[in-house]
């Protein structure tokens, strides 16, 4: 198999490593620059544990090739905090308790920043339609979609 | 795996013709990829199109229709506020295709060329009238989309041919489409039935209307005699039970893990009616 | 009930802190089972039966050894012979002998340098099979004829009832079951109202978001390590131990973060086959990470049930007499839940003739595991649908027909046993005075309610707590942290200490470092580690007292702890200043050396936990459609710790419940394979599926626990299967019967009523 | 001498009684008079089962004392999720 020469930015940083074309970002991000941040859960593109933005659009990396982001900007869980800084979504996330297992927070976390982005303001029904795509099988939602509301709530005031 | 990334069709098309095992084409790759990894196919090339220039781009025909290129995602085309205020049929069902990570990737082409009879974002472009450019060896054609299906996970498309575009036609005045699909949970299922319609209006009577269903036949279906039901009716209960009728008489599905033959028949009469609904209101200006 | 008393006697039990493990959790910096790497390590895949039932003829990995870079395959011929009981079901599940006996059933496993060579190299391996006759239906099994799934198997000499089967039948029973007490038969003479129904539910899995992941390494002396995401390292150390035939003490595992369990993650799957592996590579650490299909096809889903209900009841809603009989497949080996199940399901009520039959059958399908509260959803679908359908029929309001019967300290169970301190009756009333009970409905909208139990579990427990040298304290404990447990036992340990709750350090520690500890199951983790700590941290503040004691020159029994310092007892103690945990610690080196208390223990104490919950629907009487509008969960914490936490075990097991309820199943096709095994059409429900959920936490303290805890976990996914049925029937008047009540269900019953 | 009320299948390893008084102290004192009482219920008992003591259910803990005035049931192992 041949590999490939991938340069690309993570957070902010250029990094670069070889891939086989049939490896995902996913497998680029967690086997070759240690970055286990992001989960597989399915690898279908149903779970959404694997959730970074690529050039700002929030996508599934298990449904992107390691080579495709060649030239592109990668963000994940791992560059969301400033330094010691939590994001806000972070810090309520906690206060909420709006994780039992924790194993689907990185992508919720990736998901609803991108939302709150694009739309400060969002109703429940827009936070529970746009995180349609992250399961969570130990909460029930509520406490994530809370967790949301409140983070919109205070980025908000601070704006 | 070898992995290309042409910079215009005609040598994404010379590297399909020429390749002598499984090809994939990747856009959105949101089929693909899962294909892939599942180990369902496994392509020996894999030639990215998305480094063709123009293949981002929605633009407006001379004609006053649409190209949208063939690397346009879900998200892109919602985000369109022009084409979604003409098309609201066509944009929506795309817009349902998967999560909202799935829409910053998915595509109509892909969506289209996967083969699915259930694909959401099909019938509202056979609705609609839409055509795709295919790029092959012998040079480019045009195809209405409807034939671009050939049954379960196949395509009307030779060696080497690759869709380029996608084109809408001008969407003119008293004009209004719409798409449903059931699913069994809100989000994140693929369609158990889906119906489009696309119709326009001369005051409160139906003068042109088109009707495809998706997820009852083996390839989405043009259903003219459930567009002949609307066509000259101001859409009583009379002209919606004579398309429900004709919806229904069109269905052939499959039992399977989704749906079940009676189910999907029964309940393509019933969103047929529902999107005929929509479209109406859409037609007549009403949100 | 002294409910506000309670709350106010805690400085920190029933507080809300942030949980310990919350910063590494929202940062990616958590390691869950498949984050975890180690020099020179493998990768390994697994070669799957695609038959439900097939003679495993030949398996030749020739192909797959000459690829450069495979290390080692391994067959059932790496393992021990000689197993028997549960160690060889294990074995056998683990890795098929000379027979595959379900789709998914792991034949052979392989190790290379890269993840992606694994898969190729599984690829090579090729397995000849000869297809056998197979059964997955439960009923199917159930019936004259159906193709023996694994003969032999059985040891009918544990069957608790008398042979009443056909031999043909019976080839398939694993376990025959029978116990009750009364009258049944003069019960429903009785009865003004005798009514029975049959109530069948599909399996589910527990749908955990991490995929089963560890890595494992052995060396040839049989030593090794693993790290893995389990609910229980000691259990993994010893089923592993088990199917390896070497000694548990050789193996070290630690858990991992854990990224759900349910259950599911108290057993073994392919954990073995890592260290086989690794034995055969000379020692190299070997990662196996299961795929989403794996998971579904290959892990520990619950049993699929068929059951008979008759019950009857006097017109004032009294209930006379009731029986069950259920029959439930858990896979090709022993251990559908059906006992536990018929256990729970009359355990609401007072009943003074009752008879439980059951029948555990053999099917081909994959081994099941534990799901939350096991078989307690599904006795409790067909007994409180049969409830409330009986308690429409006169006319009475259902929730007032489960207070007349309720259960409370006193009262013999159905299962035998008086009952002590339990809080149904505190829950029905807390339901009752909801204000989401006197929201107006519209049309095509319903309310439906039910009930569940759950004994709760003690289990072999050990913990540690050691007074750190500045004055913090340090709690080494057995059972992983699945959902917030690392703060509800800095809690009790804090509020025990009277320390502060940042003061408190929680590790969850590997099998070398603690006595033998059961998995976070059976709801015991709060409840047993928690009991343990507390336990630990009094014997701290025994010695520390002592230290005092002796530093002052007065008899330990004269000094007593008061917030988180020694002082004299009284005035005759003598007259010294508060010596803090801090000052003792500081010097405790020199005053006797290190201060811990530990606590070994199978722990005892449980106290059950009951629920109810209220579920409004709407049915689409078009498409079947049912949509959740408004959900409501009462359930009986004992005393809620970390109240967030317990409010999140309710609203997660209301949402499992839902899922179970609606569209969650395991799919077969006719060729015995898993139709649906990705997350696609294996539907767990999504956020825009659902409302908010609300949650009343009701506080009858257990008094076997030093803080009054009930364990919460498994109660809240009992009652929604049965509420929801209730919902549906009050919305559109049709009684369904099979789960899940998915759209094409529920629009034929529509249409089958409508058409008379 | 400690009562234990077994569950109705039982009843085949006891001539059809269903409470069985034995000598005992103990959980495992008791659970070996039964065994020794009734050696049908040997393997049942050896399979695994929990006792119930004045209604605690207790999984396995044969050191635990029951007293000649102590509610004790036989019951099917249990364990949860």
């Amino acid at each position: 198999m041949t590999k490939v020469h991938v340069t690309t930015t993570v957070n902010g940083e250029e990094v670069e490593f070889l891939a086989d074309p049939r490896e995902t970002l996913l497998d680029c991000l967690r086997d070759k620059l240690d970055m286990t941040g992001a989960k597989e859960g399915c690898g279908t593109g149903d779970c959404g544990a694997c959730s970074v933005t690529v050039d700002g659009t929030l996508v599934c990396s298990c449904l992107v090739l390691g080579v495709e982001a060649q030239g592109k900007k990668v963000e994940t869980v791992e560059g969301i905090a400033d330094g010691e800084e939590l994001h806000p979504l972070q810090r309520k996330f906690i206060e909420h308790a709006a994780l039992q297992c924790g194993i689907c927070t990185p992508g919720f976390l990736v998901a609803a920043k991108n939302l709150l982005e694009k739309n400060p303001d969002p109703t429940e029904t827009e936070i529970r339609y746009w995180l349609a795509g992250n399961l969570c099988r130990c909460t029930g939602y509520d406490k994530i979609i809370r967790a949301v509301q409140d983070a919109a709530a205070e980025m908000r005031g601070a704006a | 795996m070898k992995y290309h990334t042409p910079s215009t069709f005609e040598d994404a098309s010379a590297l399909a013709a020429s390749a002598p095992g499984v090809t994939r084409f990747l856009a959105g790759g949101t089929d693909v990829l899962v294909q892939l990894r599942a180990e369902i196919v496994t392509p020996d090339d894999l030639i990215d199109i998305k480094h063709i220039p123009g293949v981002k781009e929605i633009a407006r025909t001379k004609d006053g229709g649409w190209r949208i290129g063939v690397a346009v995602s879900g998200a892109e085309l919602g985000a369109h506020a022009e084409l979604v205020s003409e098309w609201p049929g066509v944009v929506e069902g795309m817009e349902l295709v998967g999560s909202t990570q799935v829409q910053g990737r998915a595509t109509l082409v892909g969506n289209l060329c996967n083969g699915s009879p259930a694909a959401d974002s099909v019938p509202g472009l056979v609705a609609a009238g839409a055509t795709v450019t295919i790029t092959g060896p012998g040079g480019t054609r045009e195809l209405a989309v409807e034939e671009v299906p050939a049954g379960p996970g196949k395509t009307s498309l030779a060696k080497g041919e690759v869709i380029s575009a996608v084109h809408l036609p001008p969407r003119g005045d008293n004009a209004g489409d719409a798409y449903l699909r059931f699913i069994p949970r809100t989000e994140m299922d693929i369609a158990v039935v889906g119906a489009a319609v696309s119709l326009r209006l001369d005051g409160d009577t139906v003068t042109e209307a088109r009707v495809a269903l998706g997820a009852v036949a083996p390839t989405v279906v043009l259903v003219s005699d459930a567009a002949a039901a609307l066509i000259g009716s101001s859409l009583d209960d009379a002209a919606l039970d004579a398309l429900a009728a004709a919806a229904t008489a069109a269905c052939n599905p499959i039992d399977d893990k989704r749906g079940t033959v009676e189910f999907r028949t029964e309940v393509a009469g019933v969103l047929v009616k529902r999107a005929a609904r929509i479209a109406y209101a859409r037609a007549k200006g009403e949100k | 009930m002294p409910k506000d008393e309670l709350k106010s006697e805690y400085k920190l039990v029933g507080t809300r802190p942030d949980r310990p493990d919350g910063l590494d959790k929202v940062t990616g910096r958590a390691r869950y089972g498949a984050d975890f790497s180690m020099p020179g390590m493998l990768f390994a895949a697994v070669v799957r039966s695609p038959h439900a039932h097939a003679k495993i003829l030949k398996i030749d990995a020739s192909k797959a050894l000459a690829l450069e870079g495979v290390k080692a395959v391994v067959t059932r011929a790496d393992f021990p012979d000689g197993l028997t009981g549960e160690d060889w079901n294990l074995q056998e599940n683990t890795i098929a002998n000379d027979t595959a006996l379900y789709d998914g059933h792991a034949v052979a496993a392989v190790a290379a340098t890269s993840a992606l060579l694994a898969r190729d190299a599984a690829k090579l391996i090729e397995v000849e099979y000869q297809v056998l006759p197979h059964v997955t239906d439960v009923d199917e099994a159930f019936a004259p004829g159906a193709p023996a799934v694994r003969p032999g198997s059985a040891d009918h000499s544990v069957s608790s009832r008398e042979v009443d089967l056909p031999d043909n039948v019976r080839h398939n029973v694993v376990r025959e079951i029978e116990f009750g007490h009364g009258d049944v038969e003069a019960g429903f003479a009785e009865a003004d109202l005798v009514r029975e129904g049959t109530y069948k539910t599909e399996a589910t899995h527990q749908g955990y978001i991490e995929p089963h992941a560890c890595v494992g390494q052995m060396g040839a002396d049989g030593r090794g390590e693993m790290w893995v995401c389990t609910q229980g390292q000691w259990f993994i150390r010893k089923f592993c131990a088990a199917v390896l035939g070497i000694e548990a003490s050789g193996l070290r595992v630690t858990a991992s973060e854990i990224g759900g369990g349910f259950g599911g993650k108290t057993t073994i799957f392919m954990e073995p086959l890592a260290l086989a592996l690794s034995r055969k590579a000379g020692g190299r650490p070997v990662k196996l990470v299961m795929t989403r299909s794996e998971v579904l096809r290959a892990t520990g889903p619950t049993a699929s049930a068929s059951m008979d209900v008759k019950i009857g009841m006097k017109k004032d809603g009294t209930l006379t007499a009731a029986r069950a009989v259920f029959r439930m497949q858990g896979g090709a080996f022993p251990g559908s839940p059906v006992d536990l199940a018929l256990t729970c399901a009359f355990a609401s009520y007072k009943l003074p003739n009752v008879e439980h039959i059951g029948y555990d059958i053999l099917a081909n399908r994959p081994k099941c595991a534990a799901y939350r509260a096991p078989g307690a959803p599904m006795g409790a679908f067909a007994v409180e649908s049969l409830i409330d359908e009986m308690a429409r029929e006169l006319g009475l309001d259902p929730l007032d027909v489960r207070l007349k019967n309720a259960v409370a300290e006193g009262d013999k169970s159905s299962y035998g046993p008086t009952y002590n301190r339990i809080g149904l009756v505190e829950v029905l009333e807390a339901t009752k005075a909801h204000p989401n009970l006197s929201v107006p409905l519209g049309p095509n909208q319903g309310r439906g309610v039910a009930t569940g139990f759950w004994f709760n579990h003690g289990g072999e427990t050990s913990v540690s707590v050691s007074v750190t040298e500045d004055g913090t304290a340090t709690v080494s404990i057995g059972t992983p942290d699945i959902g917030g447990l690392r703060a509800s036992i800095a809690l009790m340990v804090a509020e025990t200490f009277g320390i502060g709750y940042d003061d408190v350090r929680v590790n969850v520690v590997e099998t070398g470092a603690l006595g033998f500890n059961e998995p976070s199951h059976g709801s015991r983790a709060t409840f047993a580690s928690g009991k343990a700590a507390v336990t630990s941290a009094q014997s701290c503040i025994k010695q520390m007292c002592q230290r005092a004691a002796d530093k002052w020159g007065i008899d330990a029994e004269a000094v007593e702890w008061v917030d988180g310092a020694a002082q004299p007892a009284g005035p005759n103690a003598g007259k010294f200043p508060p010596m803090t945990m801090k000052e003792i610690a500081e010097t405790m080196g020199a005053t006797g050396g290190p201060i811990s208390g530990h606590n070994e223990t199978t722990m005892d104490g449980v106290g059950a936990s009951f629920g109810t919950h209220v579920v409004d629907v709407e049915v689409d009487p078009e498409t079947g459609r049912t949509t959740i509008l408004r959900y409501l969960v009462v359930q009986d914490a004992g005393k809620a710790v970390h109240p967030s936490y317990v409010e999140g075990q309710y609203q997660g097991g209301a949402v499992q419940g839902i899922g179970w309820a609606l569209n969650e199943e395991y799919v077969y096709g006719k060729d015995g394979r898993l139709q649906n095994p990705i997350f696609l059409d294996y539907r767990v429900p999504v956020a825009s599926d659902l409302p908010m959920i609300d949650t009343v936490i009701v506080e009858v303290p257990n008094p076997g626990h030093p803080y009054g805890v009930r364990g919460v976990g498994e109660t809240g996914i009992t009652p929604p299967l049965p509420a929801v049925a209730n919902a549906i029937a009050d919305a559109v008047g049709v009684r369904m019967k099979h789960l899940p009540m998915n759209p094409p269900k529920v629009l034929a019953a529509i249409k089958a009523k409508a058409n008379g | 001498m400690v009562e234990v009320n077994l569950w109705s299948g039982l009843r085949r390893f006891t001539d059809g009684e269903l409470v069985v008084t034995v000598e005992a102290s103990t959980i495992g004192e008791m659970l070996d008079a039964l065994k020794a009482a009734h050696p049908g219920l040997a393997p049942v008992i050896d399979a695994g089962v929990s006792v119930a003591v004045d209604g605690e259910v207790i999984a396995a803990n044969y050191a635990l004392p029951v007293r000649p005035d102590s509610e004790v049931y036989l019951m099917q192992k249990l364990k949860g999720g």
